[in-house]
Protein backbone atom coordinates (compact mmCIF):
# COMPACT_ATOMS: atom_id res chain seq x y z
CA UNK A 1 0.00 0.00 0.00
CA UNK A 2 1.47 3.47 -1.12
CA UNK A 3 0.58 6.39 0.89
CA UNK A 4 1.91 9.55 1.95
CA UNK A 5 -0.91 10.52 4.29
CA UNK A 6 -0.06 11.04 7.81
CA UNK A 7 -1.96 9.34 10.42
CA UNK A 8 -1.79 10.81 14.06
CA UNK A 9 -3.13 8.19 16.54
CA UNK A 10 -4.23 9.85 19.98
CA UNK A 11 -4.41 7.52 22.95
CA UNK A 12 -6.32 8.90 25.64
CA UNK A 13 -7.63 6.15 27.76
CA UNK A 14 -6.75 3.91 30.48
CA UNK A 15 -4.85 0.40 29.49
CA UNK A 16 -7.08 -2.68 31.43
CA UNK A 17 -10.61 -1.51 32.62
CA UNK A 18 -12.04 -2.04 29.14
CA UNK A 19 -10.04 -3.76 26.20
CA UNK A 20 -10.11 -0.49 24.09
CA UNK A 21 -6.58 0.36 24.54
CA UNK A 22 -5.66 -3.11 23.61
CA UNK A 23 -7.76 -2.54 20.39
CA UNK A 24 -6.11 0.53 19.90
CA UNK A 25 -2.13 -0.87 19.82
CA UNK A 26 -3.54 -3.94 17.85
CA UNK A 27 -5.09 -0.59 15.20
CA UNK A 28 -1.88 1.02 15.67
CA UNK A 29 0.18 -2.33 15.16
CA UNK A 30 -1.33 -3.48 11.82
CA UNK A 31 -1.32 0.70 10.31
CA UNK A 32 2.40 0.05 11.21
CA UNK A 33 2.60 -3.65 9.41
CA UNK A 34 0.89 -1.79 6.47
CA UNK A 35 3.36 0.76 5.80
CA UNK A 36 0.95 3.93 7.17
CA UNK A 37 3.28 7.11 8.27
CA UNK A 38 2.03 6.99 12.32
CA UNK A 39 2.31 9.44 14.41
CA UNK A 40 1.38 8.57 18.30
CA UNK A 41 0.36 11.00 20.53
CA UNK A 42 -0.46 9.26 24.89
CA UNK A 43 -2.55 12.28 26.73
CA UNK A 44 -4.92 12.19 29.70
CA UNK A 45 -5.34 8.87 31.30
CA UNK A 46 -3.87 7.58 27.98
CA UNK A 47 -0.70 7.85 29.58
CA UNK A 48 -0.98 5.43 31.58
CA UNK A 49 -0.57 2.92 29.10
CA UNK A 50 2.95 3.93 28.98
CA UNK A 51 3.97 2.72 32.55
CA UNK A 52 6.97 0.35 33.19
CA UNK A 53 6.56 -2.56 35.49
CA UNK A 54 2.88 -3.61 33.95
CA UNK A 55 2.45 -7.17 35.77
CA UNK A 56 -1.25 -7.68 34.02
CA UNK A 57 -0.87 -11.45 33.94
CA UNK A 58 -3.39 -11.74 37.43
CA UNK A 59 -5.77 -9.58 35.44
CA UNK A 60 -5.77 -11.75 32.77
CA UNK A 61 -4.66 -9.74 30.35
CA UNK A 62 -1.66 -8.83 27.78
CA UNK A 63 0.83 -6.76 29.04
CA UNK A 64 0.43 -3.34 26.65
CA UNK A 65 3.82 -2.66 28.50
CA UNK A 66 5.42 -5.51 26.97
CA UNK A 67 3.48 -4.82 23.19
CA UNK A 68 4.50 -1.20 23.55
CA UNK A 69 8.10 -2.21 23.23
CA UNK A 70 8.14 -3.64 19.72
CA UNK A 71 6.97 -0.67 18.57
CA UNK A 72 10.34 -0.07 16.91
CA UNK A 73 9.67 -2.92 15.12
CA UNK A 74 6.05 -2.77 13.61
CA UNK A 75 8.14 0.49 12.12
CA UNK A 76 6.34 3.03 14.55
CA UNK A 77 8.73 6.11 15.55
CA UNK A 78 7.52 9.07 16.32
CA UNK A 79 5.93 8.75 19.77
CA UNK A 80 4.76 11.40 21.90
CA UNK A 81 3.29 12.00 25.48
CA UNK A 82 2.09 14.75 26.95
CA UNK A 83 3.88 16.45 29.85
CA UNK A 84 1.01 18.08 31.24
CA UNK A 85 -1.06 14.98 31.84
CA UNK A 86 2.28 12.92 33.08
CA UNK A 87 2.32 16.02 35.75
CA UNK A 88 -1.38 16.13 36.95
CA UNK A 89 -1.20 12.20 37.35
CA UNK A 90 2.17 13.07 39.12
CA UNK A 91 4.21 10.52 36.93
CA UNK A 92 7.65 11.54 36.39
CA UNK A 93 9.84 10.30 33.04
CA UNK A 94 11.62 7.78 34.53
CA UNK A 95 8.38 5.69 35.34
CA UNK A 96 7.87 5.39 31.66
CA UNK A 97 7.93 2.09 29.32
CA UNK A 98 9.39 4.08 26.66
CA UNK A 99 11.50 6.82 25.81
CA UNK A 100 8.11 8.66 24.39
CA UNK A 101 9.48 12.47 23.43
CA UNK A 102 7.62 14.38 25.99
CA UNK A 103 5.69 17.39 24.63
CA UNK A 104 3.02 20.30 25.98
CA UNK A 105 -0.07 21.08 24.76
CA UNK A 106 0.93 23.51 22.55
CA UNK A 107 3.46 21.59 20.96
CA UNK A 108 1.65 18.85 20.62
CA UNK A 109 -1.24 21.19 18.90
CA UNK A 110 1.59 21.39 16.19
CA UNK A 111 1.76 17.84 16.33
CA UNK A 112 -1.56 17.67 15.23
CA UNK A 113 -1.90 20.46 12.89
CA UNK A 114 0.91 18.64 10.34
CA UNK A 115 -1.36 15.39 10.49
CA UNK A 116 -3.70 14.52 7.55
CA UNK A 117 -6.27 12.26 9.48
CA UNK A 118 -6.42 11.21 13.71
CA UNK A 119 -8.02 8.01 14.74
CA UNK A 120 -8.79 8.87 17.97
CA UNK A 121 -8.71 6.16 20.34
CA UNK B 1 -8.68 26.77 5.03
CA UNK B 2 -8.92 28.98 8.13
CA UNK B 3 -9.85 26.28 10.70
CA UNK B 4 -7.53 23.12 11.88
CA UNK B 5 -9.39 20.79 14.01
CA UNK B 6 -12.85 20.03 14.70
CA UNK B 7 -13.12 18.33 18.33
CA UNK B 8 -16.31 16.53 19.35
CA UNK B 9 -17.25 15.87 23.14
CA UNK B 10 -20.05 13.22 23.73
CA UNK B 11 -19.33 12.66 27.56
CA UNK B 12 -21.54 14.94 29.99
CA UNK B 13 -18.53 17.84 31.64
CA UNK B 14 -19.91 16.74 35.13
CA UNK B 15 -18.80 13.21 35.27
CA UNK B 16 -15.91 12.69 32.45
CA UNK B 17 -12.96 14.59 31.61
CA UNK B 18 -13.91 14.90 28.24
CA UNK B 19 -14.40 18.07 27.71
CA UNK B 20 -11.77 19.57 29.80
CA UNK B 21 -8.98 17.46 27.78
CA UNK B 22 -10.73 19.06 24.69
CA UNK B 23 -10.39 22.37 25.79
CA UNK B 24 -6.60 21.65 26.85
CA UNK B 25 -5.42 20.86 23.00
CA UNK B 26 -8.01 23.19 21.59
CA UNK B 27 -6.18 25.97 19.25
CA UNK B 28 -7.98 29.78 18.42
CA UNK B 29 -8.86 28.16 15.00
CA UNK B 30 -10.62 25.20 16.07
CA UNK B 31 -13.86 24.28 16.60
CA UNK B 32 -15.90 22.17 19.11
CA UNK B 33 -19.07 20.34 19.00
CA UNK B 34 -21.04 18.94 22.13
CA UNK B 35 -23.34 15.96 21.16
CA UNK B 36 -24.77 13.45 22.73
CA UNK B 37 -24.02 13.70 26.77
CA UNK B 38 -21.74 16.14 25.64
CA UNK B 39 -24.16 18.90 24.96
CA UNK B 40 -24.77 18.85 29.06
CA UNK B 41 -21.25 21.16 28.59
CA UNK B 42 -23.92 23.73 26.95
CA UNK B 43 -25.23 24.38 30.60
CA UNK B 44 -24.35 28.31 31.98
CA UNK B 45 -22.52 27.73 34.59
CA UNK B 46 -20.33 24.42 35.05
CA UNK B 47 -16.81 24.70 35.65
CA UNK B 48 -15.69 24.84 32.26
CA UNK B 49 -18.18 27.42 30.33
CA UNK B 50 -15.90 29.97 31.14
CA UNK B 51 -13.24 28.39 29.40
CA UNK B 52 -15.60 27.16 26.34
CA UNK B 53 -17.05 30.54 25.96
CA UNK B 54 -13.40 31.80 24.34
CA UNK B 55 -14.28 28.92 21.62
CA UNK B 56 -16.37 28.23 18.35
CA UNK B 57 -18.60 26.29 19.58
CA UNK B 58 -21.65 24.39 18.48
CA UNK B 59 -24.07 21.79 19.70
CA UNK B 60 -26.38 19.04 18.36
CA UNK B 61 -29.74 21.03 18.53
CA UNK B 62 -31.58 17.28 18.54
CA UNK B 63 -29.46 16.05 21.52
CA UNK B 64 -30.62 19.32 23.67
CA UNK B 65 -34.10 18.81 22.77
CA UNK B 66 -33.98 15.16 23.91
CA UNK B 67 -32.35 16.07 27.21
CA UNK B 68 -34.75 18.49 27.93
CA UNK B 69 -32.43 21.24 27.86
CA UNK B 70 -33.55 23.76 25.57
CA UNK B 71 -35.49 25.98 28.18
CA UNK B 72 -32.27 25.91 30.70
CA UNK B 73 -29.84 28.78 30.62
CA UNK B 74 -27.18 27.83 27.81
CA UNK B 75 -24.27 29.80 27.09
CA UNK B 76 -24.80 32.06 24.51
CA UNK B 77 -22.49 31.86 21.82
CA UNK B 78 -23.01 28.20 21.18
CA UNK B 79 -24.47 27.23 17.57
CA UNK B 80 -27.09 24.76 17.54
CA UNK B 81 -27.01 22.92 14.54
CA UNK B 82 -28.39 19.35 13.19
CA UNK B 83 -26.10 16.49 11.48
CA UNK B 84 -26.23 18.09 7.79
CA UNK B 85 -23.87 20.56 9.43
CA UNK B 86 -22.35 18.50 11.37
CA UNK B 87 -20.88 16.99 7.97
CA UNK B 88 -20.47 20.35 6.75
CA UNK B 89 -18.27 21.22 9.73
CA UNK B 90 -16.45 18.42 9.12
CA UNK B 91 -15.41 19.37 5.79
CA UNK B 92 -14.57 22.73 7.01
CA UNK B 93 -11.93 21.38 9.10
CA UNK B 94 -8.54 19.81 8.03
CA UNK B 95 -9.09 17.14 11.22
CA UNK B 96 -11.43 15.43 13.54
CA UNK B 97 -10.38 14.35 16.76
CA UNK B 98 -13.29 12.90 19.43
CA UNK B 99 -12.88 13.12 22.75
CA UNK B 100 -15.34 10.35 24.50
CA UNK C 1 -7.55 -32.37 14.31
CA UNK C 2 -5.15 -33.61 16.58
CA UNK C 3 -1.28 -34.62 15.85
CA UNK C 4 0.26 -38.02 18.03
CA UNK C 5 3.33 -37.41 20.01
CA UNK C 6 4.67 -40.27 21.98
CA UNK C 7 1.45 -42.25 21.62
CA UNK C 8 -0.65 -39.62 22.97
CA UNK C 9 -2.79 -37.21 20.95
CA UNK C 10 -2.72 -33.67 21.02
CA UNK C 11 -5.63 -31.14 19.93
CA UNK C 12 -4.81 -29.08 16.75
CA UNK C 13 -6.72 -26.69 15.26
CA UNK C 14 -8.03 -27.07 11.82
CA UNK C 15 -4.58 -25.30 10.43
CA UNK C 16 -2.29 -27.25 12.75
CA UNK C 17 -2.42 -24.55 15.83
CA UNK C 18 -2.25 -26.31 19.03
CA UNK C 19 -5.19 -25.68 21.05
CA UNK C 20 -4.04 -25.81 23.86
CA UNK C 21 -0.07 -24.25 24.11
CA UNK C 22 1.13 -25.73 26.91
CA UNK C 23 1.39 -29.07 25.26
CA UNK C 24 4.36 -27.59 23.33
CA UNK C 25 7.66 -28.85 23.64
CA UNK C 26 10.55 -30.10 21.38
CA UNK C 27 8.75 -33.37 19.98
CA UNK C 28 5.37 -31.72 19.52
CA UNK C 29 7.18 -28.92 17.45
CA UNK C 30 9.11 -31.88 15.51
CA UNK C 31 5.80 -33.51 14.53
CA UNK C 32 3.92 -30.34 13.78
CA UNK C 33 7.23 -29.44 10.94
CA UNK C 34 6.76 -32.86 10.01
CA UNK C 35 3.10 -32.31 9.06
CA UNK C 36 4.26 -29.23 7.08
CA UNK C 37 6.81 -31.36 5.27
CA UNK C 38 9.83 -29.31 7.35
CA UNK C 39 12.48 -31.65 9.06
CA UNK C 40 14.10 -29.65 11.74
CA UNK C 41 17.55 -28.47 11.74
CA UNK C 42 19.60 -26.46 13.48
CA UNK C 43 18.76 -23.61 11.58
CA UNK C 44 15.58 -23.83 12.05
CA UNK C 45 15.71 -24.65 15.83
CA UNK C 46 17.35 -21.14 16.47
CA UNK C 47 14.52 -19.45 14.44
CA UNK C 48 11.97 -21.59 16.70
CA UNK C 49 13.66 -20.38 20.05
CA UNK C 50 14.32 -16.72 18.57
CA UNK C 51 10.54 -16.76 17.27
CA UNK C 52 9.78 -18.02 21.19
CA UNK C 53 12.02 -15.20 22.72
CA UNK C 54 9.85 -12.43 20.66
CA UNK C 55 6.40 -13.98 21.83
CA UNK C 56 8.04 -14.01 25.26
CA UNK C 57 9.37 -10.24 25.00
CA UNK C 58 6.70 -8.81 23.33
CA UNK C 59 3.50 -11.44 23.86
CA UNK C 60 2.94 -10.72 20.34
CA UNK C 61 2.77 -13.63 17.47
CA UNK C 62 4.72 -11.50 14.61
CA UNK C 63 4.05 -10.90 11.37
CA UNK C 64 7.42 -11.33 8.46
CA UNK C 65 7.95 -7.68 8.84
CA UNK C 66 8.72 -7.69 12.71
CA UNK C 67 9.98 -10.96 12.51
CA UNK C 68 12.66 -10.16 9.80
CA UNK C 69 13.60 -7.01 11.76
CA UNK C 70 14.08 -8.60 15.05
CA UNK C 71 15.91 -11.54 13.59
CA UNK C 72 18.46 -9.11 12.06
CA UNK C 73 18.99 -7.56 15.89
CA UNK C 74 19.07 -11.05 17.23
CA UNK C 75 21.21 -13.27 14.54
CA UNK C 76 22.44 -10.70 12.08
CA UNK C 77 21.70 -9.42 8.65
CA UNK C 78 22.25 -12.62 6.99
CA UNK C 79 19.75 -14.78 8.79
CA UNK C 80 17.24 -11.64 9.34
CA UNK C 81 15.97 -10.96 6.11
CA UNK C 82 12.84 -12.33 3.92
CA UNK C 83 14.54 -14.64 1.87
CA UNK C 84 16.93 -16.96 4.45
CA UNK C 85 13.60 -17.23 6.17
CA UNK C 86 11.67 -18.11 2.97
CA UNK C 87 14.45 -21.14 2.96
CA UNK C 88 13.57 -22.55 5.67
CA UNK C 89 10.07 -22.34 6.16
CA UNK C 90 9.12 -21.86 2.47
CA UNK C 91 5.67 -19.98 1.46
CA UNK C 92 5.10 -17.91 5.07
CA UNK C 93 7.63 -18.24 7.24
CA UNK C 94 5.63 -16.24 10.23
CA UNK C 95 3.01 -18.29 9.96
CA UNK C 96 4.69 -21.86 9.96
CA UNK C 97 7.13 -20.52 12.97
CA UNK C 98 4.26 -19.45 14.87
CA UNK C 99 3.24 -22.82 14.51
CA UNK C 100 5.83 -25.01 14.74
CA UNK C 101 6.94 -22.86 17.68
CA UNK C 102 3.56 -23.50 19.50
CA UNK C 103 2.69 -19.45 19.81
CA UNK C 104 -0.84 -18.55 19.22
CA UNK C 105 -2.13 -17.95 15.67
CA UNK C 106 -1.53 -14.02 14.67
CA UNK C 107 -4.26 -12.16 15.30
CA UNK C 108 -5.94 -11.56 11.86
CA UNK C 109 -3.45 -9.46 10.54
CA UNK C 110 -1.11 -8.85 13.01
CA UNK D 1 -15.65 14.84 -0.25
CA UNK D 2 -15.01 10.62 0.02
CA UNK D 3 -15.43 10.36 3.88
CA UNK D 4 -15.18 6.81 5.75
CA UNK D 5 -16.26 6.44 9.21
CA UNK D 6 -14.60 4.36 12.58
CA UNK D 7 -17.48 3.28 14.96
CA UNK D 8 -16.25 2.34 17.84
CA UNK D 9 -19.51 1.88 20.37
CA UNK D 10 -21.78 -0.87 20.49
CA UNK D 11 -25.98 -0.63 19.13
CA UNK D 12 -26.92 0.13 22.68
CA UNK D 13 -24.54 3.60 23.31
CA UNK D 14 -25.90 6.69 21.16
CA UNK D 15 -22.89 7.10 19.07
CA UNK D 16 -23.71 4.25 17.41
CA UNK D 17 -26.62 6.35 15.95
CA UNK D 18 -24.85 9.28 15.90
CA UNK D 19 -22.42 7.17 13.25
CA UNK D 20 -25.49 6.38 11.38
CA UNK D 21 -26.98 9.89 11.25
CA UNK D 22 -23.85 11.39 10.31
CA UNK D 23 -23.40 8.89 7.47
CA UNK D 24 -27.00 9.70 6.60
CA UNK D 25 -26.41 13.72 6.27
CA UNK D 26 -23.31 13.37 4.84
CA UNK D 27 -25.09 10.88 1.84
CA UNK D 28 -27.66 13.06 2.18
CA UNK D 29 -25.04 15.64 0.68
CA UNK D 30 -24.08 13.87 -1.99
CA UNK D 31 -20.61 13.23 -0.71
CA UNK D 32 -19.11 9.47 -0.54
CA UNK D 33 -19.11 7.21 2.01
CA UNK D 34 -15.89 4.90 1.28
CA UNK D 35 -16.05 2.65 4.09
CA UNK D 36 -17.57 2.19 8.08
CA UNK D 37 -15.32 0.17 9.89
CA UNK D 38 -16.84 -1.64 12.67
CA UNK D 39 -14.36 -1.94 15.38
CA UNK D 40 -14.04 -2.57 19.40
CA UNK D 41 -17.60 -2.66 20.58
CA UNK D 42 -19.16 -1.73 17.83
CA UNK D 43 -18.37 -5.47 16.43
CA UNK D 44 -22.32 -5.72 17.95
CA UNK D 45 -23.51 -3.78 15.21
CA UNK D 46 -22.60 -6.71 13.00
CA UNK D 47 -25.28 -8.99 14.83
CA UNK D 48 -27.99 -10.34 12.67
CA UNK D 49 -29.67 -11.96 16.08
CA UNK D 50 -30.60 -8.95 17.90
CA UNK D 51 -34.29 -8.17 18.59
CA UNK D 52 -34.79 -4.79 18.94
CA UNK D 53 -38.84 -3.77 20.44
CA UNK D 54 -41.17 -2.51 18.24
CA UNK D 55 -41.48 0.53 17.92
CA UNK D 56 -38.16 1.18 18.79
CA UNK D 57 -34.86 2.33 17.03
CA UNK D 58 -32.97 -0.48 15.29
CA UNK D 59 -29.81 1.06 13.98
CA UNK D 60 -28.43 -1.81 12.17
CA UNK D 61 -31.23 -2.32 10.26
CA UNK D 62 -31.29 1.74 9.03
CA UNK D 63 -27.67 0.67 8.08
CA UNK D 64 -28.72 -1.66 5.96
CA UNK D 65 -30.98 0.46 4.28
CA UNK D 66 -28.91 3.20 4.04
CA UNK D 67 -26.42 0.40 2.44
CA UNK D 68 -28.46 -0.71 -0.21
CA UNK D 69 -29.24 2.47 -1.13
CA UNK D 70 -25.79 3.34 -1.62
CA UNK D 71 -23.58 0.41 -1.38
CA UNK D 72 -21.14 1.81 0.43
CA UNK D 73 -18.40 -1.33 2.44
CA UNK D 74 -19.38 -2.19 5.62
CA UNK D 75 -16.44 -3.88 8.12
CA UNK D 76 -16.65 -5.98 11.40
CA UNK D 77 -12.97 -5.97 12.30
CA UNK D 78 -12.66 -9.70 12.80
CA UNK D 79 -10.38 -10.10 15.54
CA UNK D 80 -13.08 -7.63 17.33
CA UNK D 81 -15.94 -9.70 15.80
CA UNK D 82 -14.89 -13.15 16.81
CA UNK D 83 -14.16 -12.36 20.39
CA UNK D 84 -16.93 -10.75 20.71
CA UNK D 85 -19.24 -13.50 19.09
CA UNK D 86 -19.65 -11.87 15.70
CA UNK D 87 -19.12 -14.39 13.38
CA UNK D 88 -19.96 -15.35 9.65
CA UNK D 89 -20.25 -19.18 7.89
CA UNK D 90 -16.26 -19.69 7.09
CA UNK D 91 -14.94 -18.40 10.29
CA UNK D 92 -17.53 -20.50 12.07
CA UNK D 93 -16.10 -23.60 10.47
CA UNK D 94 -12.72 -22.59 10.89
CA UNK D 95 -13.47 -22.06 14.76
CA UNK D 96 -15.35 -24.79 14.55
CA UNK D 97 -18.85 -22.94 16.27
CA UNK D 98 -21.98 -24.40 15.76
CA UNK D 99 -23.68 -21.00 14.41
CA UNK D 100 -23.03 -17.88 12.81
CA UNK D 101 -24.43 -14.49 12.88
CA UNK D 102 -23.04 -11.61 10.69
CA UNK D 103 -25.12 -9.42 8.90
CA UNK D 104 -25.46 -9.84 5.04
CA UNK D 105 -24.21 -7.22 3.29
CA UNK D 106 -21.01 -6.33 6.29
CA UNK D 107 -17.76 -8.16 5.58
CA UNK D 108 -15.66 -9.47 8.22
CA UNK D 109 -12.18 -8.12 7.58
CA UNK D 110 -8.88 -7.33 9.09
CA UNK D 111 -7.59 -3.70 10.04
CA UNK D 112 -6.44 -3.53 6.43
CA UNK D 113 -9.26 -2.25 5.86
CA UNK D 114 -8.70 0.66 8.46
CA UNK D 115 -5.32 1.67 7.14
CA UNK D 116 -6.87 1.40 3.64
CA UNK D 117 -9.81 3.37 4.67
CA UNK D 118 -7.37 6.11 5.90
CA UNK D 119 -6.02 6.54 2.69
CA UNK D 120 -8.86 6.53 -0.03
CA UNK D 121 -10.98 8.85 1.90
CA UNK D 122 -10.74 12.77 2.86
CA UNK D 123 -12.19 12.31 6.32
CA UNK D 124 -11.90 9.26 8.81
CA UNK D 125 -14.37 10.38 11.65
CA UNK D 126 -14.23 8.47 14.82
CA UNK D 127 -17.49 7.68 16.52
CA UNK D 128 -16.66 6.43 20.58
CA UNK D 129 -17.39 6.21 23.84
Amino acid sequence: MTSSKKIGITLGHTPYGSDLAQEALDATLAMGLFGQDITLIFWGDGVFQLLKSQNSESVHQKSLEKQINAFELYDIERVFVCAQSLEQRNISTSSLCTDAECLSPTEIQKVLSTQDTLLSF
Amino acid sequence: MSHSILHTVNQSPFTHSALQQCLCYAQESDSILLLENGVYGALLKHSLADKLSGKKCYAIEADLKARGLLGQELTPHIELIDFIYFVELTTQHKLVQSWY
Amino acid sequence: MSIVVNDSSIDTDKEGYLKNLSDWNEKVAIEIAYQENIELSDKHWEMINLIREFYTNFELSPAMRPLVKFTATKLGKEKGNSIYLMQLFPGSPAKLLNKIAGLPRPKNCL
Amino acid sequence: MIFSLLVLSPPSSQASSSAYQFANALLLQKHRLYRVFFYHDAAYNGSSIQCIGQGEFDVAKEWDKLQQQHSFDSVVCIAAGLKRGIINKVEALRYEKAAHNLRNGINLSGLGELADATVKSDRLITFGG
